[in-house]
């Protein structure tokens, strides 16, 4: 990753004294997150899960970082990669587990399954499947807020791969020509499925693409959490209080395959042991550490993730399944139309 | 009691928006050149003076963009009026409508609503050729999640748009370039008009015929034809393509035995196919005679006009068809 | 005489891909993951090694780009094999393939040919949900100038995708992610298979049930349970969806006097009431009742593997229809 | 315009001496479009044209200077706007006008009328009616090119309104990331129908656009014919010899409305006659006279122009129609599919 195409860092996080318990609160997200998908890896091997399942295991701190800036009338959305999303979100692991179970009681009454999660109460605004196609509509989404008068803001999360496709350019050109409360954030975990970021983009930096548009932009790696906090922050006040949208990529890394079906050969091991070694989670528990946040205090915390994410399997496990009654009535809001 | 004016086709649907605007804030209007340029083919005309640029909204070139900004918006409680200039252009926002707003009801188990109306000129209009002159409700039609009208006079454009603005779902609203100028009786303080009603617009005997939108038109004119002959067929305007009337139809051809299908578009599958299909499972022991389809020749539209004409279903080509169906042996 | 071997489905289009470019040099593959990844379904496993980068072309995501870029290359007198990663990705592609590969012939007064293939998976695979189960053959069968084909064996797979990238027009090759592995009677040296050609797979004498693509096996294990009741279907697979084999289906419906449709996807218009209507319009007077058809249940499709199954055609519900024909008063 | 963002000029053609000849034959293509426009303008008047007619008076000096830096087996792919575009390429006024009047004679039979030009033997590869849909195609032209290692190179145009749209930014990132032999010439005429630049682009310098594809950009105001041709000549240089990609952005002006049907009362009388006075094609007359260009041969030569297009008028008016024959056979190539 080139450093001249950055542009001059915000004020540095961490300048500024850190929140242990913040921090500790961030990390727990982020281990929930992990636990979860732990989790879900195990259950698809099992059947519980079909479909597609793509785990959001070493990206945890993009998520949680970015959505730590928000406020919960702040609206989020992303890709069908979003299981951490939804529950950096306010989603219960409980409701994710169902959904992935394809349960009544999931979020989406298991109709969406590991790909469309949704959580109106928590404005999570849902997962989408065809790459590209939801960034006008988090668009939309900013665009309503504006209309509203509201100050509210929408983060909208994608990955390299959709840089290259037309939702894209045409979410941020509209965006920045109507100057709508919204930060899009690139997820640039360096493949889309098998395929390298060489061979998607003619231009590595994605962040550059900001300046065709006129749009705020920043880039960095996202190994500290609260470095993804703060550099989200400054974007998410620039839509608050300029509505003027910001472009914020990320490196990162995804430690699975692109979904459980993808071995991931296209990849070495020692790639992939060097980014294991950088993890984001694991950093966060060493800086709790430095920070005198006790091995004690760590543990409990893990333990309070290991009980919720075993009371969310069980919940899974227990829930009922949908009937065929449910089909009609989320089809259209009222009578049938056929 | 309520007067009645003659409104034009465009002048009902700019009215069916203003009075929708007017009464809810939430609902805007957002396209290409609907503000400032007053409508490509005028249907917003002087919307813009009233309602200001925060709620019309004109738009760059960008179809699947300004779609899903509209479903986005929707999705928050909003509800957007998206205009396609026409809609042959909205090929290109296919995925938003097909995968985003029919489909997001039920991916969110029912959690968000999709409140939108996509609404523009559709199907033929004069010589402008192949890729503006596609008659796109045979994709829409068949997509569940989404609601389909297609109407044929200016009191219907106005009722059934409001309806359509009201209605929590997504609905596509068919209009046609040719149509805009037609005049029509119109109620003042019309409601709403509720989706799912065929309209019997002449009633008759021998035989059928089923149309919408523009279609009906050209039905209307091969009935009048057809009565100089001796022949008496009912036309029933279909209004709204999803919900579909079945029993309106069904009735009629119960009392009728003799089916006949005017739609623009090509023929393969479609809205005509899927009429066809009901009413021979709906009313198949009460027909003496197939179901025929007139519908635009199996290829592109031609932009020269003579073979423009022969390609789109004509009263002429219409009436033939009847007659091949009243005439034949049982 | 020539030996036979067994194949799955993706061998068979693999090696069809494979003859056809050792045949001719202007023949190349073109899609997401095609190449170094071999393929998200392995259908082009081992091409790239063959043929490398300049003939099996990996492809950001971007399928409109990708498909003008065919389209483009086609006119020049190429002939690509575009692959999308599934058919559902297509309707970000709508555009190129409804405007412009369609219509390029007919826009240039036949100056200019647009001989692509365009393939991939299509409708169902299992709990991919409600963005990723579309049957997209439904729009793509109404559009002159495309030819559309949808085998259910291996061997129709190879002949049909042989004879697609011989075909100077643009054709559309719906596949079947639940087809892939299954295996087949291949025989060595296959010929391409003549387009508009459907096959009797099962003879059979008390109805006839019109199926394509995965419904085939459907059809057919519906026709077995049903023969254990005495009950003696037909069941002709289409292959290719247009053209459309009129003929066999006619011959068939004439014989039997009864038909079911079965397919995937959503049954309003697309390609099942097509055949109901050319079915009730060309046999009218050989049919003993109405034309019934079996489709997937008329709403998105739902992620819970039990209601999935609710949703698409099951041997069950085909079975269920077919009886109700049979045993229906006349 | 700003100037700031343009990019270094290429060696000005200004400074090598002028080949007259040629120059009079620039003259002379600008002089046969304006008068073919005109005669289109008075035949939709009078209904020999039907549908839609977009003139491309105005602008003649883009098409003519671009395509001169062509060889006859460059192609060329357009908009809707491409009568000047398809004259410059080579199409006949006859084939051109018999088109328009929908005619068997004309280049595409009367099938496709104004918006869809098409000649296979001057590598005229379409006008196209969908905004965008036609620039990733152009790049499947340009894809064939070095599919089959020849050195041909494809112009494409579009107007400043596409660059909003999906289709333009596949179609050039694709053409970045595979290095494709094609120059992307942006006709920017400051409007999209009614819509001024300014409610289209939140930057209104699109040839910036480049830079976010690694793409080699050029912007200039297209009101000298022989710069046109000897900046679009150094990007058709770089993709015949580099194979690479050029975004060229030249502002130019239509004098008439968008089609037809527009009275154009987005603009005022002043800003209009304004561009008039620099209208490119008055201004080649005048180079040429300076340069010892006699007016009796410019003259002499415009006679000639007129001839051609009476000529054509007359072909087309008494050249027959189409019949529903033609239909089948334009749909398919070989036999019926339904
Ligand atoms: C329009 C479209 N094309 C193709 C796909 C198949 N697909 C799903 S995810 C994916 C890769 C996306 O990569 P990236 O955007 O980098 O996100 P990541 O998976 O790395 O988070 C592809 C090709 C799709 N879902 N939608
Ligand atoms: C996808 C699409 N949307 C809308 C239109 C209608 N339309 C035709 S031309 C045009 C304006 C294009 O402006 P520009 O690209 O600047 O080209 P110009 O006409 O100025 O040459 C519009 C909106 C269309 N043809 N295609
Ligand atoms: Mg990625
Ligand atoms: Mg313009």
């Amino acid at each position: 990753m080139t450093k001249e195409s950055s542009p001059p860092a915000p004020p540095s996080p961490k300048a500024s004294p850190v929140d242990v318990e913040h921090l500790a609160h961030l990390y727990r997200q982020m281990f929930l997150i992990r636990r979860v998908e732990e989790e879900s890896a195990r259950a698809y091997a099992t059947g519980k899960i079909g479909g597609f399942l793509h785990l959001y295991i070493g990206q945890e701190a993009v998520g949680v970082g970015a959505i730590a800036a928000l406020r919960p009338d702040d609206s989020v959305v992303t890709t069908y990669r979003d299981h951490g999303i939804a529950l950096a979100k306010g989603m219960s692991a409980r409701s994710l587990l169902a959904e992935l179970w394809g349960k009544k009681t999931g979020c989406s009454q298991g109709l969406g399954g590991s790909m469309h999660l949704f959580d109106k109460e928590h404005n999570m605004l849902g997962g989408y499947g065809i790459v590209g196609g939801h960034i006008p509509l988090a668009c939309g989404v900013a665009f309503a807020a504006k209309y509203q008068g509201q100050d509210r803001v929408t983060l909208c999360f994608f990955g390299e791969g959709a840089v290259s496709i037309g939702g894209f350019h045409e979410g941020l050109s509209l965006a920045a020509l109507w100057k709508l409360p919204i930060v899009f954030i690139c997820e640039n975990n360096e493949y889309a499925m098998g395929t390298p970021l060489s061979r998607t983009l003619s231009v590595e930096d994605v962040s550059l693409k900001a300046d065709a548009y006129g749009m705020a932009r920043d880039r960095f790696v996202a190994d500290d959490v609260l470095e993804v906090q703060a550099r989200v922050g400054a974007a998410v006040e620039r839509a608050r209080k300029e509505q003027a949208p910001t472009l914020v990529e990320m490196r990162t890394y995804r430690f699975r395959g692109h979904s459980m079906s993808d071995p991931a050969k296209y990849r070495t091991q020692t790639e992939l042991d060097e980014h294991k070694q950088r993890d984001p989670m694991t950093r966060a528990r060493e800086r709790l550490l430095t920070l005198e946040y006790k091995e004690g205090r760590i543990s409990a915390l893990e333990r309070s993730v290991e009980e919720e994410v075993a009371d969310a399997v069980k919940f899974a496990d227990e829930s009922p399944e949908p009937d065929t009654s449910v089909l009609a009535p989320t089809t259209y809001d009222g009578a049938f139309a056929y | 009691m309520s007067n009645v004016r003659q409104l034009r086709f465009r002048e009902a649907l700019r009215e069916a928006m203003i009075e929708e605007m007017d009464r809810d804030e939430r609902v805007f209007l957002l396209g290409e050149e609907v503000g400032h340029y007053q409508g490509a083919y005028k249907v917003s005309e002087g919307m813009l003076d009233r309602f200001g640029a925060r709620r019309v909204v004109d738009t760059p070139i960008a179809e699947g963009g300004f779609a899903g900004i509209g479903i986005g918006a929707a999705m928050m409680g909003l509800r957007p009026i998206i205009e396609f200039m026409t809609w042959n252009f909205s090929a290109v926002a296919f995925d938003q409508i097909l995968n985003n707003a029919s489909k997001v009801r039920q991916m969110s188990g029912g959690q968000f609503n999709c409140p939108i109306v996509f609404r523009g000129p559709n199907g033929s209009a004069k010589q402008v050729g192949s890729q503006h002159s596609t008659s796109m409700e045979h994709f829409y039609a068949t997509i569940p999640g989404l609601k389909v009208i297609a109407p044929a006079f200016p009191v219907d454009a106005k009722g059934l748009l409001k309806a359509a603005i009201r209605d929590d779902n997504p609905v596509i609203l068919l209009e046609s370039e040719t149509l805009y100028s037609v005049k029509g009786d119109v109620p003042d303080n019309l409601e709403p008009i509720e989706f799912g009603r065929a309209q019997i617009v002449r009633p008759g005997s021998a035989l059928t015929i089923i149309a919408y939108s523009r279609m009906t038109h050209v039905a209307l004119e091969a009935a009048d034809q057809l009565a100089t002959e001796g022949i008496d067929v009912e036309v029933i305007d279909l209004r709204t393509l999803r919900p579909l009337d079945e029993e309106t139809i069904v009735r009629s051809v119960q009392k009728t035995h003799r089916c006949v299908v005017v739609h623009e578009g090509w023929s393969y599958g479609g809205v005509g196919a899927e009429i066809a299909d009901r009413v021979q499972r709906l009313a198949f022991d009460w027909l003496e005679a197939p179901i025929l389809r007139v519908a635009q020749l199996d290829v592109g539209m031609p932009y020269n006009a003579t073979l423009e004409q022969a390609c789109i279903p004509q009263p002429g080509r219409v009436c033939d068809t009847v007659k091949r169906l009243v005439f034949r042996e049982t």
